[in-house]
């Protein structure tokens, strides 16, 4: 009987116009597992943190173009009492059939203000008021720009009606710390193999999800499970585009929302001299590494780190063009001589440095690649004596987090986001937990700035701060940005659904293309 | 169904040249017969029973014919001719334990033909095996064993028992009796006797020209592959016609030839007197030798007379004269006291797991003495031997080499002990290791000890002792390896290399029960011209007695792990006193089993009193000279003890 | 030990072919890098160019020479395959040899010290070794033989107390030969087929551990070797780089496994003179 | 001499084995607890290092203070008395929960590797060593060398792209079609389908040693005398070859098979992370990358159990196959 069904089934859907019900999506990834999707057991790193995105959802969510609306409807900001209002979506149930009202949201606020939750940070938030069913307000302490992109559109909303009797979040298991109001149920996370089930929730206030399931696969091999219709979508390495369209998947790039970047211990001599970081910046010849390493596929990033796509980038940021001979001078200005051997030394004794590089994850992938090969080449071009060290991924970032290092290659997303990414990766203050941040706080100008940027509402004034920080940042050099790799994914069309990367990354720039919009459209 | 081997001839081709093994053989196998083929290693006796099987190497080249009940073995396809292979035609081969299956019990290999050949489930065919291995005489208890495990009696017992067990019409026997000793190998050849009624085919190919004498209808006598004279039963050493057949029975030690005649080192001397005119005129005598240049240097008469003949001699025997002194009931003059004990063990006693292998026992072994130690196989003599040259540990008891405690010393410097004892072993293809060639393996004891000083002088000496044991000492003969001689000169190298630090105590395991006749004969001459020459003691372990006839000084029966019975040649064959002694002597049946308590043999013993039956009697003391048994009658055929009344337990 | 002349040795087709294999490559690790057309460094080049007269066998993703990049990767993962596969070749021998001849609580102490290397997972430790101190490929070489050679030890023991018993051993012993003699002239040579069996898989193992290696990160990328070749040629598996990238590497690799096979094989006859005649 | 080593005697060689084998486990069950511990780095850290989530120093300081209280040596021992050998980091499940749900693929994949291997590599080992100088055996040794020149890794890609992409008849990665809803039949034959390309990968990567191991172990047993007897006893020539000459050379490939069996957990990580295909050796290789100590030291433990209760198992065995050896000792 089940045979005869599922023919009949297959009818239906090719007849019916795209937009019709598909039966299931697979989309492939390397890694596999990355924790159970609720916001306490999800892996804090951007593939964690999409696949709760398919259970919960925000107040406000982003598409290709920016944000859209989420739970809320509308939001807008009253400056006079620096409060944010959101207008919730009356339709918006939770999985168990409960509707989603302004208490949840509350609840929420409180909740994570009790159990703080990494990704989001809620000491500028006062307190929310619901002020009718679907209207709540929430009230800041003082001002806080990224308040939209960080907690609007990152902070999942817990059913209150669930979470109040929860006070050990990390234990709870039970089925029901799943029930969210995302547009998917999840059913099964499978460890051993890394894969998830996700089925669709019909009654979503945004209308029926395309595809009735949706399916996590572990593929070593992403080409492979494409060109044989074993997944429907995978992130892909550049040269793999040309094959992939032969077999007629479609192609999607990103923003340029991944940074690769030197990172310089800054506390130790002559790396603490800028005129020496000036140099070493001079000496990278940054389009000689992406056609080496990346064959080409990538663009130099701005100086002053934050992604050439986001809209308060500086465009007039200093630049450092590839000049040797300059960095030869700086470098001798700081009383360097280069002796016979060409080798540059400083009372007898010749600059060594070491050069630490491993594989890097990006976007939950780790790829083996060249740079240090190749920028170990260009600084001994300008007379340093260059060792590289290869070592396993965890064991460069607990040498970097414990300054035992000197020079190390390293890369992060989050630069199309909100420019609270730029504090992060400065100031000691917000990121001294990071392995990717720079730690910088010398320049107490810079300081200052990156601490003005973060309360200052309103977009025009910030972005002016913004800029002026990137030109710190290029001036200072406390990390030298190097390149953004071109990250890609290809889907196979037939299945009717247009997959596309969010503008600015998901949530607070996480550049994966899985963005639940693609399956309510 | 008869066998009929017609001009038969094998050439083994290697690469550019032939060696000719079997050169235009004729000879039947007619049913109910036994045909003895006998003749020494290497004359192709082996390659014909090999070649009737069907088992050269690819290398061996066949011509003429084999007609096995008229029809053409050798044409047949080797499927077809397997199906007759110990269904038809069997062989007990001659290499003993290592014929045998190591990793599977012998019950079970017994059983195996009438598994594959009739078909029989496993446990139908192992009962099968289990009695025919019965009536074989190997008790239930071994059937369960793996061939490592049993003695070389008991795997002959087993070997035959596979070849009969399909009940073939032809039986091919390799050597059934080598390295037997006298009790299994009356039990082989009866088995092999019983062979005639049942209406068998049987080749028996061996070098024990007495049992081929008495068991062979007909005889064949092979030399260098060509049959040199077929004789009819019983006429080997009476009426043999072809004079190497003649060299052959005379070089065998029959049992009732005397011990040939000894000799003493050196020359026959006599004593001269004479006065020095110039000297202080005192006349003394010295010692003459022939070779001795007397007239210009003066031999010394300082020391003892005897020195320059004398075995045991040491230098202060040459420098001052030697008084006569007393010495027990006589009196003797000898700086040493009278001949010195080489070798004396106190209660030394082994045994292995389970089994008791040797009872606590006393043995002294004289300087320059020959003591064979007889017995059948599991006496535990080879184990006696072994502990006496240091090869095996006891587990308790004292021993004394040339009065030095043997453990401490052996821990201490275990290198001078291992120069002043050498050992033969029995198993000549064993005791040497296959990858090392002729000149290494005599070298090795020279290279260990490091007395000789460059590879030149070591050469020399590998030469000279080669010569010792009239082996050639070419190099083309040096370089060979242990598994490309025969046995016997591979025996001879052993005996070479343990002569080669001409050791004071030489202990040798059986050396010559795996050789043929001949050279059994020229290798023991030769031993006693050694044991004459050097004045070494020598300690002879050896299952037949005619052989200890002839070369011993002292003989010490052994039975089941004791010493029963020791004392001179002469006196312990002449008046054998415990009953095994005279079982061996004359040759009577096997030993029934022992009383619960009381002397081991009073069942069987004519003259056995009541004590025999309740007391055991002691061991045998240490003095060298008495000749004693354990048993409580002395050689008088009084009894030691007082007679058993009341009190005693 | 005395050896058989070479008389026979020269018509052994095995032992032929492994002789010219290992000639063959010898030379290639002496000249090559000498005869190398460039600097294996030298970055300058078009990435991913196929074959031409200037590059034999084109360019990798790097931008460096194929060619060249293979003379040079082949003299590290030789050196680095031979001193792995020999060091642990040697320690099996000895400590197998050893705990099998002494017995008692030798045997017990050596073969539980085998059970711990074996059971700790060799990832883990060469992690931890390489975050103390520099993978320098000599120390890398050293601790994956001080890592694997507890099976082959087990191996060398097992068969080791079946010869131990000969009797020609007992005879050297009552000669008063030392407990090292009588292993060394004795037991070894003995087991000589299986030395150069496990050689072979020591070696093997040695050179292929360098692409698993580089696969985790933990190999220098700027020194050249074999398996870091075949780890960054299989980035690219979908383009057809499989002749002129993947191949030559693995091509190469195994012809090393045969010389090494073909002479083990060629050399048992040699050492077990009994050999000669079987069968 | 045989008074020398005294030492020996049949009593305290028994105890002596037993008592240095409990102070083996013991030292084990120590480093699978000292180890992991010894990696550089700590969860936070390699959980955090390239995460959009910024901690600040003080959720730094409190999350590393909170993962770093580890149960003492005591607390870890008694632990594994009651099977509770902890929960881990990342997965925040029972690590024994964990090991279980991946060990079947491992033996699955790994084990039906290794027995396959054994088995081809035993049978044409044997029939090399009873053919020596015949033209199949060269052949036979040549190819067999030539296999075993190629790394795993290559052969893995190899055969992925030849009969997954290319043919298409086998899938490309994972151990099964996940969340199909299939019969318990077609389940079985998904998963046989999935195992094909990575068991090929494993078998042809174990075939060559084992081949080369029999062959040189034969060629020691055929130069005995019984083999002569066997084939005189007109036994039929499989029998002869299998039942009498093989049998002797079983020992070294038992040994093999032993310690390969033993070492399975991380034997085969390079083809799973190939094929995408779940066990021990992927769950280990994540757990490292993440430093997730608890699931290590629970990987390394359940390793060291099965090389101790293989070595066990290898002393009984021993016994069996060749009587000589259990008395030698």
């Amino acid at each position: 009987m089940r045979k005869t069904l599922m023919a009949i089934w297959l009818v239906l859907a090719l007849s019916v116009p795209a937009a019709a019900q598909i039966s299931e999506i697979r989309i492939a990834d390397t890694t596999g597992d990355w924790g159970y999707p609720n916001a306490f057991r999800h892996y804090p790193r951007g593939p964690g943190y999409v696949r709760m995105s398919w259970v919960f959802d925000t107040l406000v969510w982003k598409d290709e173009n920016g944000y859209v609306p989420g739970l809320a409807r509308t939001w807008s900001f009253y400056p006079k009492i620096m409060a944010f209002a959101f207008e919730l979506h009356p339709k918006a149930k939770w999985h168990d059939g409960r509707a989603v009202t302004a208490d949840d949201v509350v609840f929420t606020i409180s909740y994570f203000k009790k159990h703080p939750y990494g990704w989001i940070s809620l000491d500028h938030v006062d307190r929310a008021e619901a002020k009718g069913p679907h209207q709540v307000v929430i009230r800041l302490t003082k001002p806080y720009a990224p308040f939209i992109s960080d907690v609007g559109g990152t902070m999942p909303i817990l059913p209150r009606h669930i979470w109040e009797k929860v006070d050990q979040p990390q234990a709870f298991d039970a089925p029901e710390a799943f029930i969210g109001s995302g547009p998917y149920r999840f059913k099964d996370f499978n460890k051993a193999q890394g894969t998830y089930l996700y089925e669709a929730f019909a009654d979503h206030h945004l209308g029926r999800p395309r595809a009735e399931r949706l399916i996590y696969v572990r593929s070593g091999k992403p080409l492979v499970s494409l060109a044989t219709g074993e997944v429907d979508l995978a992130n892909i390495q550049p040269e793999m585009a040309e094959p992939l369209r032969q077999k007629g998947m479609a192609i999607i790039q990103d923003e340029r929302g991944w940074v690769k970047k030197l990172m310089i211990n800054h506390k130790k001599p002559p790396f603490d001299d800028r005129r020496f970081r000036q140099a070493l910046a001079h000496a990278l010849n940054r389009q000689e590494i992406i056609d080496r390493s990346q064959r080409g596929f990538g663009t130099p990033a701005s100086y002053g780190l934050l992604s050439l796509d986001h809209e308060m980038y500086n465009p007039d940021t200093p630049v450092y063009a590839h000049d040797p001979e300059k960095a030869r001078a700086l470098i001798a200005g700081l009383g360097y001589t280069k002796g016979a051997d060409g080798i540059l030394q400083r009372e007898g004794r010749p600059l060594k440095v070491e050069l630490l590089s491993s594989h890097i994850t990006v976007g939950g992938q780790s790829v083996a690649d060249r740079d240090g090969e190749v920028i170990k080449k260009q600084l001994e071009a300008v007379g340093l004596v260059v060792d590289l060290v290869n070592l396993e991924q965890a064991t460069t970032d607990s040498k970097v987090k414990n300054w035992g290092f000197d020079l190390a290659v390293s890369g992060h997303g989050g630069i199309s986001g909100d420019a609270r990414i730029l504090n992060e990766m400065i100031s000691s203050q917000f990121g001294a937990g990071s392995v990717n941040s720079a730690r910088y706080d010398a320049n107490l100008e810079l300081a200052r700035l990156l601490d003005a940027q973060i309360p200052e509402m309103d977009v025009v004034k910030r972005k002016l701060l913004v800029q002026r920080i990137q030109v710190f940042h290029a001036e200072d050099l406390p990390a030298i940005p190097l390149y953004h790799p071109q990250s890609m994914a290809a889907y196979n069309p037939q299945k009717g659904i247009q997959w596309f990367f969010t503008r600015g990354g998901i949530s607070k720039g996480v550049p994966i293309p899985q963005n639940k919009m693609a399956l309510l459209r | 169904m008869s066998l009929r081997i017609e001009q038969l001839s094998v050439v083994y081709r290697d690469a550019d040249h032939g060696l000719l093994a079997l050169d235009g053989i004729d000879l039947d196998l007619v049913p109910g017969r036994i045909t003895a083929l006998v003749g020494e290693s290497g004359s192709g006796k082996t390659t014909l029973g090999k070649t009737l099987m069907r088992l050269l190497s690819e290398n061996a080249q066949v011509n003429g014919s084999i007609l096995l009940d008229g029809r053409p073995i050798l044409g047949l396809s080797e499927a077809d001719f397997n199906a007759w292979r110990w269904s038809r035609i069997a062989m007990v081969f001659q290499n003993g334990a290592a014929s045998l299956n190591p990793v599977q019990c012998i019950l079970d290999q017994v059983a195996e033909p009438l598994i594959v050949h009739r078909g029989l489930p496993k446990d139908r065919a192992c009962g099968l095996a289990g009695c025919s291995m019965k009536a074989l005489g190997l008790p239930a208890g071994l059937h369960g064993r793996f061939p490592h495990e049993l003695s070389g009696g008991q795997i002959q017992k087993a070997l035959l028992a596979m070849a009969l067990i399909l009940d073939p019409e032809v039986v091919i026997l390799d050597e059934p009796t080598a390295a037997l000793d006298p009790m299994t190998r009356s039990f082989v050849a009866g088995i092999v006797s019983a062979l005639r009624p049942r209406g068998k085919a049987v080749l028996l190919i061996t070098h024990d020209l007495e049992l081929a004498d008495t068991l062979g209808d007909t005889i064949v006598v092979l030399y260098l592959g060509q049959v040199m004279e077929v004789l009819a039963a019983g006429e080997l050493f009476d009426r043999p016609r072809h004079p190497y057949t003649l060299a052959l029975g005379r070089s065998y030690p029959r049992l009732d030839a005397a011990k040939d005649l000894g000799g003493i080192r050196g020359d026959a001397f006599y004593r001269r007197l004479h006065a020095h005119p110039a000297g202080n005129g005192s006349a003394h005598s010295h010692a003459v030798s022939p070779d001795s240049a007397h007239e210009n240097g003066h031999a010394p008469t300082g020391g003892c007379l005897f020195y320059p003949r004398c075995t045991q001699a040491v230098e202060d025997c040459a420098q001052a004269p030697v008084a006569l002194e007393a010495a027990g009931a006589g009196r003797l003059r000898c700086r040493r006291g009278g001949i010195v004990s080489r070798l004396n063990l106190e209660g030394v006693a082994k045994r292995f797991g389970p089994v008791q292998a040797l009872a606590p026992t006393n043995l002294t072994l004289q300087a320059g003495e020959v003591l064979c130690l007889v017995g059948e196989t599991g006496s535990g003599k080879s184990t006696l031997a072994m502990i006496a040259a240091g090869v095996l540990g006891a587990d308790q008891g004292r021993r004394r080499f040339e009065d030095r405690d043997m453990d401490k010393w052996l821990r201490r410097d275990y290198k001078s002990l291992a120069r002043r004892i050498g050992v033969v072993y029995q198993n000549p293809a064993e005791a040497v290791s296959h990858r090392l060639c002729v000149a290494d393996i005599v070298a090795e004891p020279l290279q260990i000890h490091g007395l000789l000083p460059d590879p030149t002088a070591i050469a020399a000496r590998v030469a000279e002792l080669l010569a010792m044991v009239r082996l050639p000492a070419n190099p083309e003969f040096l370089r060979r390896y242990p598994h490309e001689l025969n046995l016997g000169a591979v025996q001879r190298v052993c005996l070479a290399r343990a002569l080669a630090l001409s050791p004071s105590l030489l202990v040798a395991d059986e050396p010559t029960s795996a050789l043929d006749p001949s050279v059994q004969a020229k290798v023991l001459k030769m031993i006693l011209e050694l044991q004459i020459e050097n004045g070494l003691t020598l300690l002879f372990v050896t299952h037949d007695i005619g052989l200890a006839r002839k070369i011993a000084d002292r003989i010490a029966v052994m039975h089941a792990g004791a010493l029963v019975e020791i004392g001179p040649a002469t006196a312990v064959l002449g008046r054998p006193i415990h009953p095994y002694t005279r079982m061996l002597v004359n040759g009577a049946g096997p030993a029934p089993p022992a009383p619960p308590s009381g002397c081991a043999s009073a069942q069987r013993c004519p003259d056995g009193t009541k004590i025999c039956f309740h007391r055991e009697p002691e061991r045998i003391g240490s003095d060298p000279l008495r000749h004693a048994a354990v048993c409580h009658l002395d050689a008088a055929g009084r009894t030691q003890h007082q007679p058993l009344e009341g009190g005693d337990r | 030990m005395h050896v058989d002349p070479f008389g026979k040795l020269q018509s052994d087709p095995w032992f032929l072919s492994g002789l010219g294999l290992a000639l063959l490559l010898g030379l290639a690790v002496m000249l090559g890098p000498l005869a190398a057309p460039y600097d294996p460094h030298d970055m300058s080049f078009v990435p991913l160019a196929s074959p031409s007269a200037a590059h034999w066998l084109g360019v990798n993703d790097g931008g460096m020479d194929i060619f060249v990049e293979l003379l040079y990767g082949l003299r590290n993962t030789v050196a680095f395959g031979m001193a792995a596969g020999g060091l642990a070749l040697v320690l099996a021998a000895l400590i197998g040899m050893a705990a099998a001849w002494y017995g008692g609580w030798a045997d017990a102490v050596f073969m539980r010290l085998a059970d711990v290397l074996l059971a700790i997972p060799a990832v883990m430790i060469l992690i931890v070794a390489a975050a103390f101190f520099r993978p320098v490929p000599l120390s890398l070489a050293l601790l994956l033989a001080l890592l694997t050679w507890p099976s082959t030890a087990k191996g060398i023991r097992a068969q080791a107390l079946v010869v131990k018993n000969r009797r020609h051993i007992l005879a050297s012993r009552q000669m008063g030969a030392s407990n090292a003699r009588i292993i060394i002239r004795h037991l070894v040579p003995e087991l000589f087929p299986f030395y150069l069996i496990a050689f072979a898989a020591k070696a093997r193992m040695a050179m292929f551990m360098e692409a698993t290696l580089a696969f985790l990160g933990l190999f220098d990328p700027s020194r050249k070797s074999l398996g870091l070749m075949i780890s960054f040629a299989l980035k690219y598996y979908y383009l057809d780089i499989w002749w002129n990238w993947l191949l030559p590497p693995v091509f190469v690799l195994s012809l090393l496994i045969m010389a090494v096979t073909f002479l083990a094989v060629s050399l048992e006859k040699r050492f077990d003179p009994r050999l000669q005649e079987a069968l | 001499m045989d008074g020398r080593n005294v030492l020996s005697g049949e009593w305290n060689k028994r105890w002596t084995g037993i008592a240095v084998y409990l102070l083996g486990a013991a030292v084990l069950i120590y480093l699978s607890y000292r180890l992991p511990a010894l990696l550089p780095g700590d969860f936070v850290t390699a959980m955090f290092a390239s995460s959009h989530v910024t901690l600040t120093a003080e959720q730094d300081a409190q999350l590393r203070a909170w993962y770093s209280q580890r149960p003492d040596f005591g607390q870890y021992l008694l632990g594994l008395l009651r099977l509770d050998w902890g929960y881990s980091f990342a997965f925040l499940t029972p690590v024994s929960r964990l090991i279980l749900e991946a060990l079947p693929w491992t033996l699955l994949l790994a084990g039906s590797a290794h027995a396959l291997s054994m088995a081809l590599g035993f049978w044409a080992g044997v029939e090399a060593a009873w053919r020596r100088g015949g033209r199949a055996e060269k052949a036979a040794v040549g190819l067999m060398t030539v296999l075993e020149g190629l790394p795993e890794i290559a052969t893995g890609v190899a055969l992925l792209l030849v009969f997954a992409l290319h043919a298409g008849w086998f899938p490309a990665s994972g151990a099964q079609t996940v969340y199909a809803r299939l019969s318990l039949w077609s389940w079985m034959l998904d998963v046989l389908h999935h195992l094909a390309l990575p068991l090929a990968t494993l078998v042809l990567a174990y075939l060559p040693g084992n081949f080369l191991l029999t062959r040189a172990s034969m060629v020691m047993v055929l130069g005995e005398p019984f083999v002569q007897t066997a084939r005189a006893k007109g036994l039929p020539p499989l029998r002869v070859r299998y039942g009498h000459a093989a049998r002797n050379a079983l020992l070294p490939m038992v040994t093999r098979f032993g310690l390969r069996i033993a070492f399975m957990v991380t034997g085969a990580l390079v083809v799973e992370t190939i094929h995408s295909y779940p066990g021990l050796g992927t769950l280990l290789f994540s757990a490292i990358a993440k430093r997730d100590l608890p699931l290590i030291q629970g990987i390394v433990l359940f390793s060291s159990l099965m090389v101790l209760a293989v070595n066990v198992a290898l002393d009984r065995v021993y016994g069996y196959i060749d009587p000589r050896v259990a008395h030698a000792r």
